[in-house]
């Protein structure tokens, strides 16, 4: 991106890497995504809608019509297994991306007793958060535990090829855990979105790659302030190593951010 | 059939023994379970497998394949002992009281007269003391030891129900349970139905076993009531139809029989067959022999039959020998057969020992099969592996395979196992290039004649001269057949019902009453004549009423003779003419003539006490619980063991088999004993399947897809057999691979204190068609012959077998 | 800027969800008529011929129905076999072997054509019926004509033929069977049998 | 396809609108009186050949259950037990297997699609092949294990009851075909009559526990045995005792189905309300300024903190 500067202000190649100027004067624009992780994110985002959208067909009659986005009942009945099978190997890369920054720890106790207040937009004592609060971390976690069992259980129910393999009792589990598994994910993920919504300046993290510096400031200090010192990398998944408030034991190699 | 399909429902108790009906049978099975449903009836099943008939029996009794005359002489020990008969239908209605002659005798298993290096007997002994009269001598008191049923008393008493178990292997309480239910039906208004097939023709004593089990209904006093009788089950559409017609070696249409080579002249024919009462006032139908002999030969030969010439006499074929199945193919493996016609039969399945059969076709010069369907016999030379093996450029006969209708396609009337007469019609075009077989057998014949006219040759006269009316020489129509069968006048006649009419000339006949025995009726089956009267196709009605519900249905098709559905059935009503049961009445006597649900079999008009007997056919008017000279191997039952036995005759340790069975001298060798094939096998059929054409049947092949025999868990275990696996089976014959169903329902028989282990082999798979490939079951059975009809022994023979692996892919 | 539309995207996909979920409660109007139908009954208009199975001899009755009305353009090819319910032994049933018949009529392995093999050889070929039976007449009448005979050793009028047998169908009309007889019997034929001897 | 609207749907699945009830109608039934039963298979030749149906010829198993299996071509089927009862004395149990007709059809309640299994008035519940998308959860809907996919087309089969031979007033081809009548076709009233004669035949013959199977688990079934042995259904190949719905599929297809779909509702919905009360979390000038200080005058990063603390305009 091309940048004005100011004389007075540290030059943008001076100031640390991930942060940028914007094209107004005093505001800054923090990296989160970089481009292949948003090209997982919405990857996974789009198997996951048009999972949603074909599971939701064969879970209520009301939602059947559903089926006609993909062909017809036979079409969707014969997509969605197959949508599921590229899910599971998207959201797995998101999975290793992401997974060391999703671990808990006491801030997110911490943040989870105010969440009366969080939902009001109150921030006042709240304490600072590295890249996900817990919100974040419980839809990664959610979502992965619930990808799992329906991967599993969708292997047991798709008839077509793995039909003689188990029981018709084990199957009848397997449905019923399946179902329940997809709604719960998608309870999560109408939060999700909505979060996107509630919070201003969130999807542009997913969509641009960049925070605004006031966001990450006011939602993500502490993983700010790493950025800021240039202690952290802001690319998700690429914790600095030498940060000693990282959740990360040791190092972690990667590629380049872009 | 004596009785009529549906009859069975009248029945008390059924004896289905020799045969499995159910699975043979089914829709005629159904009036057995109507029996049971409606009328409380109990169905006894007497057989070495429980059979799907078993499966809703009230009562099972295992028994060991070959030994029912032994059961059942034990039966009729029972009887005798328990004074478990029906008297006056005894003393009165059978033979009882008729007394043997005295040089009459039976010892060692063997009766009065045999020729051991014949194997047959001299029957001079045979017959009844004849009186000053002509007649044959009685006691009415029974009281004379050579009274028939003393003969036969003292003939039976060694069959205890221990001898029996030790024969049988039938255990004893079973054996006397079913002889106190056989017991119970002595009395009038119970009434037992013997319901058997192949499951006893099928024996070297064949024809014995139903002598055996007629005796009993006699005894009973059940034959020519409704829900009793004697009920082969034909196992064929039209098999009852073309032993009519007389489509055996030895016989003409309507049951006249062919000269042999003694009877030099029709005088001496004719005095064989004279049929003279033995006892006063019998009817002794068979006297009208010249009438249906003089009628039938006009249909042959037409005007060329004259009086003068014995009605062409001298041109029917004389027999010097039986010319049956077995030996046509001991002819052709002896090179004396050269061409060999199967209009739709497949030996090479159907006749025992396939492997003789096969090297016997391989002999002829030429073979033409006419059959709606690829048979193996029609590929006898093609190599097919271990199912087949052959090397076809080693066999130099020439085959036609000329395809056929089927009965979709073509039209005519076919004989049920109750004599029914019914007319089919075509539901569509022949396929292909097929032509039906009357216009193949035609066709020959046009082109026979042609030659014969061009070049002459031998002793044509007969060829030129056959009657042949129709108008399309090529192709005579079923129609103007059936009328020729039926019979026509060919001068006017005297009406017999009334003599002051005269009947024209050209006009149907009523029946056979009508006959003449001058040349002036045709009829070219006198037992079917009332098929195709004045009045129509009678083989064509479809008219469903059935009063009083008898299972009679007087007006469906048409039955032989004369309409009668229900043989013998004056034997319903006591000497007054009373029902002998009321709920069960056929036909009465009503003080001036015969009346009832059927077509009365006796003198409409012949009052009861006129002495008559109800069995209008027989000599005594009788039935016959002693049979004089009738039966090649004797008059009376006796129980000899199957050729191929597990075990010595016990009741006669010197004698292999019937002394009078058919068996060829090459066969001798190829029989095995006990020591080298230690188990009873047996034949049968499966219901999913009709012998060896619904193989070809895709749904049939679904249904029962693969050969396989049967056998009892305590063998599987012994050979180390489990459910599925390949088993080999084999005879002194052959050998065949089968895949092994292990079952509870085969149970090892101890006879005489040793087991007897029971191999079952269904016979339905060969290598054409939609079934899996298979071995023929006849692979293994013996060229053997029951004594009086020839019929193969398919049902009891032995067999060794081990566990395998499975057969190689031809 | 993008941004807009792409937030529009994902609160429009919000939103979508909420009104499907709605819909789920009646309020979608998505049903399709209720239009299940029976399968269309095969036999309408078919032609219903009476018949016998041929297989064993209880004798069942049969309703044949087959394809076509007999008008001259309509070859008639049987579609259905089922019992015919006025026969009174059957009265409709059929057993397996007579349910099946349908496979029988249409069999792959049914003749077709006649077929003839040489001497030796290991094939069936296709001959003409007139080429066919020209033979098998000529082939009977030089069997018959060498080895016929019309008198026994002793003298007697025998007038047999024994050198050619044949065997007789268990399932053909009482008619082809009279027409048989009567070609064979008067040829001077013995070795004349059927299903009955088995 | 024709519609003879012959006989009406009174359940339809996958549909909450309630099919047309003004007229009511017999329900039939089919009774197999296994009593009676010789299995001869009449029963399947005739299900084969009215419904088209063909196999591929199989093999011999060692038992005379052929085809091993129900199928997609294989509606009906013989299945033979053979069972020694403590008398000692055997007794070959055929059961004819093949679709019952449930009153209360676990495979109609568990199928996704709109009108691919419907129920008839006279109680004929069958398969619309052209609806049916080929999940096979009717297959796990089923207390009896009947329908069968067929991987072909990916179509579930089953038993039809021959609903175009009934519609037209004729019986199904198994009960008319069936030898020894075994397999009777009437009302349903009719049929629970028949059975108590044949109860009191069997019991008469020393079946002291004859009954009928017309298991109150489903709401009784359009397609019902006489048993010998009814104490003990499962002798007959595995006849369920008692069967019902499964509970799994009972609450996945029932009260889940509707608090699901209400739960996500409820979401979407809640989701918007919260937007429309508690309004957008926005960052204001004041956090941009402190990050755009911390970005670049790093060493005052601790004074420039606390500037962005959070007074947050009410909109």
């Amino acid at each position: 991106m091309s940048v004005l500067h100011t004389d007075e202000l540290k030059r943008d190649e001076q100031i640390p890497r991930h942060v940028h100027d914007a094209d107004r004067k005093g505001r800054v624009y923090v990296d989160r995504y970089n481009t292949t992780q948003r090209i997982n994110h919405w990857i996974t985002a789009a198997l996951f809608t048009l999972l949603t959208l074909s599971g939701l067909s064969l879970f209520h009659p009301s939602l059947f019509f559903l089926s006609n986005l993909f062909g017809g009942g036979q079409d969707t009945r014969a997509y969605h297994p197959w949508f599921g099978v590229f899910l599971i190997v998207s959201f797995a890369m998101l999975f290793v991306r992401f997974v060391k920054l999703n671990v808990p720890n006491r801030d997110d106790v911490r943040w989870m007793r105010k969440l009366g207040n969080i939902v009001q937009n109150k921030h006042a004592g709240l304490p600072e958060l590295g890249k996900y609060n817990a919100g974040q971390k419980m839809v990664f976690w959610g979502q992965s535990a619930l990808i799992s069992v329906m991967f599993v259980s969708g292997i047991v129910i798709w008839d077509q090829y793995f039909g003689k393999y188990t029981s018709i009792d084990i199957k009848r589990y397997a449905l019923a855990a399946h179902s329940m598994a997809a709604l719960i994910a998608i309870l999560i993920i109408i939060v999700h979105i909505y979060a996107g919504i509630w919070i201003k300046g969130t999807t542009r993290a997913m969509i641009r790659g960049s925070v605004t510096g006031g966001w990450a400031y006011r939602h993500h200090r502490k993983w700010l302030r790493k950025v800021a010192l240039g202690r952290e990398e802001a690319r998700a998944g690429e914790p600095g190593a030498n940060d000693p408030h990282s959740p990360m034991p040791g190092p972690v190699s990667h590629g380049p951010a872009e | 059939m004596t009785n009529t399909w549906m009859d069975l429902k009248n029945a008390d108790l059924l004896i289905v023994m020799g045969g499995n009906p159910a699975e043979a049978h089914p829709c005629g099975f159904k009036w057995v379970i109507e029996a049971k449903v409606h009328r409380g009836a109990k169905l006894v099943v007497i057989d070495p497998r429980f059979t799907r008939t078993a499966s809703v029996a009230d009562f099972y009794c295992p028994i060991r394949q070959g030994t029912d005359i032994a059961f059942l002489s034990g039966v009729i020990k029972y009887l005798l002992d328990n004074d478990k008969i029906q008297h006056e239908y005894v003393k009165n209605f059978t033979n009882a009281s008729l007394l043997v002659k005295e040089n009459f005798g039976f010892e060692d298993g063997l009766f009065t007269g045999y020729d051991e290096t014949k194997r047959d007997y001299d029957k001079a002994s045979w017959s009844y003391q004849v009186g000053d009269d002509g007649y044959a001598k009685v006691d009415e008191t029974l009281a004379d030891p050579r009274c028939v049923i003393n003969v036969l008393r003292e003939h039976v008493k060694q069959y205890t129900p221990e001898f029996v178990e030790r024969i049988t292997g039938s255990p004893r309480a079973k054996f006397l349970k079913v002889c106190e239910m056989m017991a119970e039906c002595s009395s009038p208004d119970k009434v037992m139905n013997s319901l058997y097939a192949l499951g006893w023709t099928q024996h070297s004593s064949g024809s014995q076993n139903i002598r055996t089990m007629c005796i009993v209904q006699m005894l009973l006093g059940n034959m020519g009531v409704r829900g009793g009788g004697m009920n082969a089950l034909r196992g064929h559409s039209n098999i009852q139809g073309l032993t009519d017609i007389g489509l055996l070696s030895n016989s003409m249409p309507g049951y006249l029989s062919l000269p042999v080579e003694a009877e030099a002249t029709f005088d001496q024919y004719m005095s064989q067959r004279q049929f003279k009462p033995l006892r006063p006032n019998q009817m002794s139908y068979w006297q009208n022999y010249p009438k249906f002999y003089a009628s039938l030969q006009k249909g042959m030969f037409g005007k060329a039959a004259t009086p003068e010439n014995n009605f062409a006499y001298d041109w029917l074929p004389k027999l010097d020998a039986t010319y049956d199945i077995l030996k046509a193919f001991e002819l052709m493996q002896d090179g004396k057969m050269n061409g060999y016609i199967c209009q739709g039969f497949n030996p090479l399945m159907s006749i025992p020992d396939k492997n003789k059969v096969r090297a016997s076709l391989a002999k002829l010069k030429f073979l033409v099969t006419m059959d709606p369907l690829e048979t193996e016999t029609s590929r006898f030379w093609e190599d097919h592996g271990e199912f087949n093996p052959i090397d076809p450029s080693k066999v130099m006969t020439e085959v036609f395979q000329l395809p056929v209708t089927c009965f979709a396609e073509d039209e005519g009337s076919l004989a049920n196992s109750a004599r029914w007469l019914q007319w089919h019609w075509p539901a569509q075009d022949p396929p292909w290039e097929s032509r039906t077989d009357i216009a193949i057998m035609s066709g020959i014949r046009s082109r026979m004649l042609a030659l014969y006219e061009k070049e002459g040759g031998t002793f044509f006269d007969p060829i030129v001269n056959t009657y042949w009316p129709y108008l399309d020489p090529n192709e005579p129509t079923p129609d103007e057949v059936a009328r020729e069968v039926n019979g026509y006048t060919l001068a006017p006649i005297k009406d017999p019902a009334d003599p002051t009419k005269t009947i024209p000339a050209g006009k149907q006949l009523d029946g056979f009453g009508q006959l003449q025995a001058d040349g002036s009726t045709l009829c070219g089956c006198w037992i079917y004549s009332g098929q195709y009267t004045e009045q129509g196709n009678a083989m064509a009605r479809r008219i469903t009423a059935d009063p009083d519900s008898a299972g009679i249905a007087p007006n469906w098709a048409f039955a032989w003779p004369a309409n009668r559905r229900i043989l013998y059935n004056r034997a319903s009503a006591d000497t007054n003419g009373k029902p002998w049961d009321p709920e069960r009445t056929l036909i009465k006597w009503n003080g001036a003539k015969w009346v009832g649900y059927d077509v009365p079999d006796y003198g409409l008009t012949v009052a009861p006490d006129k002495g008559m007997g109800p069995f209008i056919l027989t000599e005594e008017g009788q039935a016959r619980l002693w049979c004089r000279e009738l039966m090649r191997d004797g008059p009376m039952p006796t129980h000899y063991e199957p050729f191929e036995s597990p075990v010595v005759n016990i009741a006669f340790p010197k004698v292999r088999g019937n002394p009078a069975g058919r068996v060829f001298k090459d066969d001798w060798l190829r029989f095995g004993d006990a020591k080298d094939f230690p188990y009873a096998g047996t034949t049968y059929r499966l219901t999913e399947h009709f012998h060896y054409w619904t193989k070809h049947a895709k749904i049939n092949a679904i249904l029962q897809p693969e050969f396989f025999v049967e056998i009892g868990e305590e063998l599987a275990k012994e050979k180390g057999v489990a459910k599925g696996d390949w088993v080999r089976v084999w005879s002194k014959r052959g050998s065949v691979k089968a895949v092994a169903v292990v079952t509870k329902r085969i149970k090892p028989l101890i006879c005489d204190g040793k087991p007897v282990h029971v191999v079952g082999v269904p016979i339905h798979w060969g290598f054409i068609g939609e079934t899996i490939m298979g071995h023929g079951a006849n692979t293994l059975t013996p060229f053997v012959g029951d004594a009086n009809t020839n019929t193969p022994e398919f049902k009891a023979f032995l067999v060794n077998l081990e566990r395998t692996t499975a057969p190689a892919v031809a | 800027m993008n941004m807009v539309s792409r937030r529009g995207f994902i609160g429009g996909a919000a939103a979508g969800l909420a009104v499907t979920t709605l819909g789920a409660f009646g309020f979608g109007g998505a049903e399709q008529a209720l239009a299940a139908s029976v399968r269309p009954y095969k036999l309408s208009r078919t032609t219903e011929t009476r018949n016998t199975c041929p297989y064993c001899s209880v004798s069942c009755g049969l309703l044949v129905y087959s394809l076509g009305d007999h008008s001259k353009n309509a070859k008639a090819s049987v579609l259905h076999i089922e019992g015919d319910p006025d026969h009174p032994i059957n009265r409709g049933t059929l057993c397996p072997k007579g349910a099946g018949l349908l496979d029988f009529v249409h069999a792959e392995t049914r003749t077709k054509y006649p077929m003839y093999r040489k001497p030796g050889s290991d094939k069936l070929e296709r001959v003409s019926w007139d080429w066919a039976l020209d033979r098998i007449a000529r082939l009977m009448k030089d069997d018959r004509d060498k080895n016929f005979v019309e008198k026994a050793a002793n003298g007697t009028t025998v007038n047999r033929w024994l050198t050619t047998g044949m065997l007789c169908a268990s399932a053909s009309t009482n008619e082809t069977a009279y027409i048989t007889y009567k070609w064979a019997r008067n040829m001077g034929m013995l070795a004349l049998d059927n299903q009955a001897r088995i | 396809m024709a519609d003879y609207q012959s006989l009406d749907i009174i359940r339809r699945s996958a549909s909450t609108e309630q099919p047309p009830r003004v007229r009511g109608g017999q329900e039939v039934a089919k009774l197999i009186d296994v009593s009676r039963c010789i299995g001869c298979k009449a029963c399947q030749a005739a299900c084969m050949e009215w419904n088209d149906l063909r196999q591929p010829v199989q093999t011999c198993q060692g038992n005379y259950t052929n085809p091993e299996d129900l199928s997609p071509s294989v509606w009906t089927l013989m299945r033979f037990t053979e069972y020694e009862n403590p008398d000692g004395n055997l007794e070959w149990l055929i059961r004819k297997d093949g679709c019952m007709h449930c009153s209360d059809p676990g495979c109609l309640k568990a199928c996704p699609s709109p009108g691919a299994i419907v129920q008839y008035e006279n109680g004929i519940v069958d398969f619309i092949s052209e609806n049916c998308i080929g999940c096979t959860y009717c297959v796990k809907g089923c207390p009896f294990n009947i329908p069968r996919i067929n991987p072909v087309d990916r179509k579930v089969y089953k038993c039809t009851l021959c609903v175009d031979r009934v519609a037209v007033g004729q019986a199904p081809a198994c009960a008319k075909a069936c030898p020894t009548a075994c397999i009777m076709f009437g009302t349903k009233a009719d049929m629970i009559v028949q059975a108590e004669s044949r109860i009191a035949d069997l019991n008469s013959r020393g079946f002291d526990k004859a009954g009928l199977y017309n298991p109150p688990g489903v709401g009784g079934t359009h397609v019902m045995y006489v048993l010998h042995h009814a104490d003990n259904p499962r002798l007959y190949a595995n006849l369920p005792q008692n069967p019902r719905i499964s509970p799994i599929v009972a609450l996945w297809k029932g009260g889940f189905k509707v608090v699901g779909l209400a739960g996500l509702a409820l979401a979407a919905v809640g989701s918007f309300f919260h937007y429309v009360a508690a309004g957008p979390d926005e960052t204001d000038s004041n956090d941009e300024t402190v990050a755009f200080d911390m970005a670049h005058f790093e060493d005052d990063r601790n004074a420039s903190e606390g500037r962005g603390n959070d007074v947050r305009p009410s909109h």
